[in-house]
């Protein structure tokens, strides 16, 4: 039974093929495993702008958005609505073509990579052999998209967001790859169905997941600062930073292509946080061999909502860095350990198992962990400091 | 027609409400602000999105920097002549339908700066005003109280036919006259066309006159 | 350790997250039209004028001095002086207010009107929910909008209220006893003609 | 048409479509993006022979296409630096101003 | 036509511009039909914290930008590298695992030098 | 030679064509990166999967960043005005086209003695990694060399003269 | 025998760019800015993003306060006071019935000296837990440490509303003492809000006093020296971070801060954080103050009987009187001639002259220092331009 | 130190300044000290680096207008009226004022002293009235000097960067002179104070209204 319902749609995509004509099973095959995922995905970005205000609003005292529908939940709906009857202005001197295309563009991309991203048992929509390489391919799009957004509205802001914004995604873009890299030694594959499939099985009760590694551990928190950098949450907010260029790159952006833009980020922050989740946390599979007869995409969305109830967390507490910070940390500490990283799956993989490999290279990465940290306070040695009085 | 609405929304989905009420909706229960606060009244407006009286509740919290993503623009505070322009042209760069509401009395009419050679008499002079709030600084609540108004006043707006709302008719302006600085004062000192203030009846005032009308 | 006071932070706020579930303290939000914060006693907003008994316009007790006007910071009272008297609450002839207006799209709530009225008349209201969206006709008050019962007063600031209605019960009953003693007089002295009753000197 | 030579032609016409760009803008960096296209178009014909050869379990093509996206890259990176230094001096990336700098 | 990999992705692709391009037509009916677009010059003039703009935003930008993305490119192009190193990784000795690592280590060289540098050095 | 044969070609002669001539620098940018995904997705066609990938990996996100950001640096975002004159333009064109024509001759006099017909070829990402360690480590330490060769001279070049000195 | 070198007065010149290197980007920063804190805008030269020139541009709340003041009674300037720092409208009354008092010569009486000290200190609390909120705002915290400033700051304003009528324009003091006398129960609700103003004290530090963000951003960051901040004539928490030790409290003692043991923290190198921590150390010693003036804070009258406030007509003459605001040094220079309206009525407000070496501060930073070196100087709109 | 005591000092290290205690007659007795303009920057870097004063804090810049004003005194003079000695009340006009002047509130940071109170006057009331800068000794000056001649038109020789500081550029006016005129941009007031109606009625009968 438990295989059923995780299967489910699978099955139910299989019964409903009987009934197409063979000429159209491709295409109608692609559209009913497409479908899901656009429809899931936006309902998540609604779900996530409410749960966002809400939990911001409880972590700062107060309810958040609770009128508008149950609990407030009706409130993306509101916001869509608004949005979609706003005038669309575009400023005289802009670029009419680009400041069109940015956000599509935008938008395209952040599902695009949706594709490889197994989000059940069997229930991807391509398993391509080079799904990681195709993953980050089509994210780069992004970055031109934010340049194409911020050029276009030509005004000094956004292109100064944009600048910001393209240093800062293509400063972390390394160190996301890299911190991958570490599991494709580990699973001999770029195709996430594979990595996934290898993270599913259990010793004991324990799954393989690649974050119970020291390289996967710190893999996976290289790659999830970078996630976050990459998709432009606090504390790497910086190409948005309000109190400093206003809106970043999208300020002149107004109705419905402006809720594209917020909609774009957010799906590109659910991907990347999906690929976390599919390299380092096993995707669907579940944390404990018992606990898999909770289907396999409840445990994929449930790790999804845990991480972006992190993101969440995180915006709620942290000050935003500054422009030469983000890129000194991205370039010296985290370029590096990525690398020193790779260097220790590489031990890993030639010493023996057993405890004297765990030993080592979590030796490795801590000492590198500290000498980088330390090269970073150097250009900037900061302290808590201690105040004298005046008699 | 505001509790029904949502009750109606609530019970069967949104396909159940007419395009008039869906559009009043969406837009009453999502009005942003645009990120602007001109004096004392500013910090009643930042304390009014505060944890005591959170005006996030109504899902206006999102304050937005830019005035291409605002739909409300809350006057909080003195407008001296000196930035008359720029706040006429922030409005006019924000997209329709957009509303203002006139916080403090400074806004309104001045208020106690009124005397002064760098005050505006009101905002109304250049921008139309939907809601004003009396009061110097208003309390948070009464901001609320304006904003709740406001979404009435959105809530009654016909979609289509004459008495529909300004941004729904082609032939009205949807941006107005931006001051100049001139040598003593600003030019021109009011738009014509967007304050229209009742005449003083000079025969009668002054004089005695029974409160009571 | 790098990352130390982040993770306090981090705590920091997960506490707050929490607590809201639990603690009231860690939920300040008073959920505006709904609930309403405790009338404070000295919360002021815009001016309003007492009258005493039922009668608003028989009651005022503003006898036109024109004080207020003249002190008021931004000069938003606008008063015209009756020209004739009409008899206060303790029978006194007067004169009254032809015209009190205060555009309290100008007034600071200052109170210095309060302050320097000599007769109690002119009192701070606590209402503030006021917008309007007609600025001019919603935003002049007129006497008759102004006017409010002693005991609207009394129920809004209750300990000033009871110490003025103190005072003036007192300065009634000297008046009283004055009345008193010049009826007596009058008596007494039937054919001198009556005394007009004293002018009150405005005390600060 | 054989499906190689559609490839091949495709790569003929985007090596002229590269070379047109190279003589006809004066512009540093278009002529530099026509170069550029004259190298893709040569990995196309890498891929192309390498997909409909005689061997393509021999993976040759592959690999040489992708060094030649590494070298197109490098070379990208290097000659955008020289039009950016040529910049500062002569304040234009018009080839002709670049070349009235001889002198 | 066969059950081609890519077509999923195709079909994602047009979603994807769907869900793009479909509410701003949606939107672009509504002003048609309702809403009526007003553009004025002060309107559609790029926005400046309520200032008239002065001068173009298109200028000439710091070099600084462009390092980065020197930079970037070729570690973007060191990934490339990587990648079917590290799909392939599981079969090699370990001298092959030294020559990739000689390989990053040039550069590693060329980071080294660029910090030294301070190239990498925003500002 | 399918139907998406023909699309993905049109999709990147559009591009290119355009790239080479627009007016607008960043628009001859972006136009290239449409052609240059045009042949990446050719690439795929092919069946190269990883080298479509890696093409729209360097492509699309480092070259054509670069290249805008090369734009932003030398203040061209502006259309230009002073096109070539005609006549330098028509040369230009001739030449490429008289290129393109004989090799469009060669081509289809070539195509019989080309190989015409192979079964699709399976190439994998693992194949593509054991060949580069095997066969073309050289080429790929090579290759190192000449990546940190152009990183440093690239960014020699780059840096202002004032910036060099920081 | 000058100890100042002409260079720490000089602006000093920022780094050297090469000017053909790249273009600089011209941007208005305010009047409409998320972090202006008000009206306020800088012309800023960006060369990338750093800063090479930095212009402030003032009077976007040019209220012509002191023109109107000239036309008022002196007791109808009061309420105006308020309206300067809108933020410690109570200190802005002590300032200005301060200098009346200079001018006229009047005594206050001791409780009335202890409710000002009361609400003064506890305007100085809510002003710096505003101001580290606004501070962090602009640093890019979404909200939260705002948001328990402000859940701080409210409770002090119901203290200020159940004692004066109104949370922000207070209208409290007068010449001669203050406008009302604390109502019952008043005090004991001032305890217990100060009794719980350490625990939000040691909140926000543990969210953010060693927030290594925090201190990577704020450190190092808009330093100003001894001599330039003197020089300048800053006062406040700015000056006192640079380490100069001015704190009026203590040097003129005016009022009753004689009676009170409290130090003045000193910051070392003048810089963001040091101005951010002055602030937060200061609210501890506010505490102090405030404890010990809760304790001693006799009964008796609040307002001189000799001073007629309606009709106030001082001798002709002229007064400077001056308190420790919390942003500094907040002057009042009145001059009389002996009509019922000042002659001539100036406000020294301390945000304005903190701006003096704004520019020194912000040359050779980054956009985003700009924005939280502005921060740390807390200004007021309201009484930078008047 | 008292004022008398610093004046006799600085007469004795700037020679040729012309120093004027102005008393004040005030509670304050806050005394200041007029400089005549020619000697007042040699005077102020004096006061800021004299070791025995060290007015290293400027604290308060400002200006005042004194628009030239007669001030009648009445004087009982005995007189021979017709040849009579009478009581007659004699009106002696004197004229003050008729000029601007800029007041520097100077302390001590080092010593704790203060305030020393300078004033310098200009020549007359005209648009053109010159008094040196004190902002190269003290920078706190800078935006106080620049704010006295926005609103009281006082150039001060010798600022850096004098331009108006709270007024729009293009703003000729100098509206903290007692003798500026409020531009006219009444429209309506609800309260119509007498003032108000008056203009009142010249905007309507002007633009033909009731
Ligand atoms: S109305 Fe009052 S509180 Fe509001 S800005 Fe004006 S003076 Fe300040
Ligand atoms: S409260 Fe102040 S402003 Fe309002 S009417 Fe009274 S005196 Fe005037
Ligand atoms: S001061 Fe009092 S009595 Fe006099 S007019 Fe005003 S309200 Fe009336």
């Amino acid at each position: 039974m438990p295989e059923i319902i995780d299967q489910i749609f699978v099955l139910l995509k299989h019964w409903l093929m009987g009934y197409v004509p063979s000429l159209l099973k491709p295409v109608v095959s692609a559209i009913l495993s497409v479908v899901p995922v656009l429809l899931a995905f936006p309902l998540l970005f609604a779900i996530t702008t409410v749960l966002e205000r809400k939990g911001l609003g409880r972590m700062q005292n107060r309810y958040g958005p609770n009128r508008v529908g149950p609990f407030g939940f009706l409130q993306p709906m509101a916001d869509g609505i608004k949005s979609l009857t706003k005038e669309d202005i575009i400023p005289r001197t802009a670029d009419h073509l680009v400041h069109l295309l940015a956000p599509v563009v935008i938008v395209i991309a952040s599902f695009l990579v949706y594709a490889v991203l197994p989000i059940g048992r069997n229930m991807v929509i391509a398993n391509l052999n080079a799904g990681v390489l195709f993953f980050f391919a089509v994210g780069s799009m992004v970055e031109l998209s934010v340049f194409m957004a911020g050029w276009s509205s030509r005004s000094k802001y956004s292109l100064l967001g944009a600048m910001r914004a393209i240093a800062q995604m293509i400063s972390y873009e390394i160190p996301l790859v890299l911190a991958s890299i570490v599991v494709i030694m580990a699973a001999g594959s770029l195709s996430t169905v594979t990595i996934v499939n290898l993270q599913a099985t259990y010793t004991g009760i324990f799954p393989h997941w690649y974050v119970f590694t020291p390289w996967g551990l710190t893999g996976f928190i290289i790659f999830m600062i970078a996630a976050t950098a990459e998709s432009n949450r606090c504390p790497f907010d910086l190409p948005e930073g309000e109190s400093e260029i206003i809106a970043g790159y999208y300020i002149e952006y107004s109705g419905f292509k402006f809720a594209l833009f917020f909609l774009g980020e957010y799906l590109g922050m659910f991907a990347t946080s999906a690929m976390a989740i599919t390299l380092f946390l096993g995707g669907w599979a579940a944390p404990f061999s018992f606990l898999t007869w909770i289907p396999s995409y409840v445990w994929f969305f449930a790790k999804l909502l845990a991480l972006i109830c992190a993101f969440i967390w995180i915006r709620g507490t942290l000050p935003r860095l500054r422009m030469d910070q983000l890129m000194n940390f991205a370039w010296k500490f985290m370029l590096p350990l990525s690398l020193i990283n790779i260097f220790a799956a590489g031990v890993w993989h030639y010493m023996p198992a057993g405890a004297s490999r765990w030993l080592v290279v979590t030796l490795v990465i801590a000492v590198a962990c500290v000498l980088l940290s330390r090269g970073l306070r150097r250009n900037q040695w900061f302290h808590v400091r201690t105040y004298r009085f005046a008699s | 027609m505001d509790e029904q609405l949502k009750s109606e929304l609530r019970r069967q989905g949104v396909v159940a409400t007419s395009l008039q009420e869906l559009y009043n909706w969406g837009r009453k229960s999502s009005l942003w602000p645009l990120n602007f606060g001109l004096a004392c009244c500013a910090i009643e407006m930042i304390a009014t999105t505060m944890a005591r009286y959170d005006l996030a509740r109504f899902g206006a919290e999102v304050f937005r920097p830019s005035p291409r993503q605002a739909d409300l623009m809350i006057v909080a505070g003195t407008v001296t002549k000196k930035m008359a322009p720029q706040v006429v042209r922030l409005y006019n760069q924000m997209p329709e339908p957009k509303y203002v509401i006139s916080m403090g009395a400074c806004a309104i009419s001045g208020g106690p700066f009124k005397q002064g050679y760098n005050v505006l008499k009101g905002i109304d002079r250049y921008i139309p005003v939907d809601v004003y709030i009396p009061g110097c600084p208003p309390r948070p609540e009464a901001l609320i109280d304006a904003f709740l108004m406001l979404q009435k006043k959105i809530d009654e707006q016909y979609l289509t036919g004459p008495t529909r709302p300004r941004h729904l008719n082609a032939d009205m302006p949807s941006e107005f006259i931006v001051p100049e600085f001139g040598e003593h004062d600003l030019v021109p000192t009011q738009n014509r066309d967007v304050w229209q203030v009742p005449l003083v009846n000079i025969s009668n005032a002054g004089k005695n006159e029974s409160g009571s009308d | 350790m790098l990352g130390q006071g982040i993770l306090k932070g981090l705590a920091e706020t997960a506490r707050n997250f929490f607590g809201s579930y639990i603690n009231k303290d860690r939920l300040t939000t008073v959920q505006f039209p709904e609930e309403r914060l405790p009338q404070i006693e000295a919360t002021r907003d815009f001016p309003f004028l007492v009258y005493d008994g039922t009668d608003w316009d028989q009651g005022m007790r503003c006898v036109s001095c024109q004080i207020c006007e003249k002190e008021c910071p931004p000069k938003c009272i606008y008063i015209v002086k009756s020209a004739d008297k009409k008899p206060d609450a303790t029978g006194k002839p007067q004169f009254y207010p032809a015209r009190f207006d205060i555009d309290i799209s100008v007034c600071m709530s200052c109170q210095i009107c309060v302050e320097v009225c000599p007769f109690d008349a002119i009192k701070m209201d606590v209402d503030f929910e006021l917008s309007t969206t007609d600025r001019f006709g919603g935003l002049l008050l007129n006497k008759q909008q102004l006017a409010k019962s002693n005991e609207y007063y009394n129920k809004i600031h209750p300990t000033e209220a009871a110490a003025v209605d103190a005072a003036l019960a007192d300065e009634r009953a000297k008046a009283d006893a004055k009345l008193r003693q010049a009826a007596e007089a009058k008596a007494a002295a039937a054919a001198a003609p009556p005394t007009p009753p004293a002018e009150k000197t405005v005390v600060q | 048409m054989s499906p190689l030579s559609g490839y091949l032609l495709l790569s003929a016409l985007l090596f002229s479509i590269g070379l047109a760009g190279a003589l006809t803008r004066r512009n540093a960096i278009l002529v530099l993006i026509g170069i550029e296209l004259m190298l893709n178009a040569a990995n196309l014909n890498f891929i192309a022979f390498w997909r409909y050869g005689p061997n393509p379990a021999a993976l040759t093509g592959v690999m040489f296409t992708i060094f030649s996206i590494s070298v197109a890259a490098a070379e990208a990176a290097v000659g955008l630096s020289i039009i950016l230094a040529v910049y500062r001096h002569s304040k234009s990336i018009n080839l002709d101003a670049m070349n009235s700098m001889k002198g | 036509m066969t059950n081609h990999p890519y077509l999923p992705i195709l079909v994602l692709l047009i979603g994807g511009a769907g869900f793009a391009i479909g509410p701003l037509a949606l939107a672009w009916i509504w002003a048609k039909k309702f809403s009526p677009q007003k553009s004025g010059p002060s309107k559609n003039a790029v926005y400046e914290c309520g200032l008239e703009s002065k001068g173009d935003a298109w200028i000439k930008f710091k070099p600084g930008y462009y390092l980065y993305a020197i930079i970037f490119l070729i570690f973007d192009v060191e990934a490339v590298f990587l990648l079917p190193f590290a799909v392939a990784f599981g079969g090699f000795t370990p001298t092959q695992a030294i020559d990739m690592l000689v390989f990053l280590l040039l550069l590693v060289a060329g980071l080294v030098w660029a910090c030294q540098k301070k190239i990498l050095s925003w500002i | 030679m399918t139907i998406s044969f023909f699309i993905i070609a049109a999709i990147t002669i559009v591009g290119t064509a355009a790239a080479m001539s627009l007016k607008n620098l960043v628009h001859c940018v972006l136009s290239l990166t449409l052609g240059l995904v045009g042949l990446a997705l050719l690439f795929l066609l092919l069946g190269a999967q990883f080298v479509g990938f890696t093409q729209i990996l360097v492509y699309v996100g480092a070259v054509a960043i670069l290249a805008v950001f090369a734009i932003m640096m030398t203040r061209s975002a502006e259309p230009m005005t002073n096109l070539p004159p005609a006549s330098f333009r028509l040369s230009g064109v001739l030449i490429a086209a008289t290129v393109f024509a004989v090799l469009a001759w060669a081509i289809s006099s070539a195509t019989r003695s080309l190989p015409s017909q192979s079964s699709q070829p399976e190439v994998s990402v693992n194949q593509i990694g054991v060949a580069l360690m095997h066969q073309f480590v050289l080429p790929l330490e090579v290759i190192g060399v000449l990546l940190t060769a152009a990183l440093v001279g690239a960014a020699i070049l780059a840096m202002d003269e004032t910036g060099a000195s920081r | 025998m000058s100890v100042l070198t002409e260079s720490t007065i000089a602006l000093s010149s920022g780094p050297v760019t090469d000017p053909g290197a790249s273009q600089l980007l011209e941007v208005s920063m305010g009047p409409q800015h998320p972090s202006t804190h008000g009206v306020f805008r800088m012309d800023v030269s960006l060369d990338g993003e750093q800063v090479v020139k930095l212009k402030p541009v003032f009077g976007y709340l040019h209220r012509n306060h002191e023109k109107i003041a000239e036309n008022e009674s002196y007791l109808g300037c009061m309420p105006y006071t308020d309206r300067l720092d809108y933020i410690c409208s109570i200190t802005n009354n002590w300032a200005y019935a301060l200098a009346v008092e200079t001018l006229a010569g009047i005594k206050v009486p001791e409780r009335a000296e202890y409710l000002r000290v009361i609400t003064g200190e506890l305007t100085r609390l809510q002003n710096h837990a505003s101001l580290v909120g606004f501070l962090m705002q602009d640093m890019g915290a979404s909200g939260t440490p705002l948001m328990y400033a402000f859940r701080e700051r409210e409770k002090i304003l119901d203290l200020f509303e159940a004692l004066t009528g109104a949370r922000m324009m207070c209208n409290y003091m007068r010449f001669g003492g203050c406008r009302v006398d604390a109502p019952a129960g008043w005090l004991q609700q001032a305890q217990k809000v100060i009794d719980a103003f350490p625990k939000f004290l040691d909140e926000f530090e543990s969210l953010l006093r060693t927030n290594e963000i925090l201190m990577a951003r704020t450190q190092g960051v808009g330093r100003v020296s001894k001599e330039l901040a003197i020089n300048a004539g800053l006062t406040g928490p700015m000056a006192r971070a640079s380490g100069v030790n001015y704190d009026l409290r203590k040097v003129d003692s005016y009022g009753i801060y004689d009676r009170f043991s409290f130090r003045v923290p000193l910051g070392e190198f003048g810089d963001v954080y040091d101005r951010y921590m002055i602030r937060l150390l200061e609210m501890r010693e506010s505490l102090e103050i405030l404890k010990q003036a809760m304790r001693e804070i006799p009964a008796g009258p609040i307002m001189d009987p000799g001073t007629k406030i309606r009709g106030f007509r001082p001798k002709a003459g002229e007064a400077y009187g001056r308190i420790e605001a919390p942003k500094g040094e907040l002057g009042f220079y009145l001059i009389s001639d002996g009509t019922g309206n000042p002659y001539r009525f100036r406000v020294r407000p301390p945000s304005l002259i903190n701006l003096t070496v704004l520019e020194d501060m912000c040359l050779g930073r980054n956009v985003a220092d700009i924005v939280i070196i502005l921060g740390s100087v807390d200004i007021v709109l309201g009484e930078v331009d008047r | 130190m008292n004022l008398e005591a610093i004046k006799s000092e600085i007469e004795a290290n700037v020679p040729g300044c012309r120093l004027e205690i102005i008393p004040n007659t005030s509670p304050s007795a806050q005394h200041s000290l007029l400089v005549d303009s020619a000697h007042a920057f040699t005077v102020a870097s004096f006061l800021r680096d004299g070791a025995s004063v060290r007015l290293d804090y400027c604290s308060n810049v400002t200006g005042i207008d004194w628009p030239l004003k007669e001030i009648s005194t009445k004087t009982k003079v005995k007189k021979l009226v017709d040849g009579v000695e009478k009581d007659v009340d004699e009106i002696v006009k004197t004229q003050t004022g008729g000029y601007l002047e800029a007041v520097y509130h100077l302390y001590s940071m080092e010593q704790r002293q203060g305030p020393v109170i300078l004033r310098m006057r200009t020549e007359d009331r005209t648009d053109r009235v010159h008094l040196p800068s004190l902002t190269p000794l003290w920078r706190s000056a800078d935006f106080q000097e620049r704010e006295a001649f926005d609103l009281f038109g006082i150039i001060f020789d010798g600022h850096p960067d004098l331009r108006r500081l709270l007024m729009w550029e293009g703003f000729v006016d100098h509206p903290m002179r007692r003798d500026y005129v409020d531009p006219d941009d009444y429209e309506y007031e609800p309260t119509a104070h007498d003032e108000v109606l008056k203009r009142a009625k010249e905007h309507q009968a002007a633009e033909g209204g009731l």
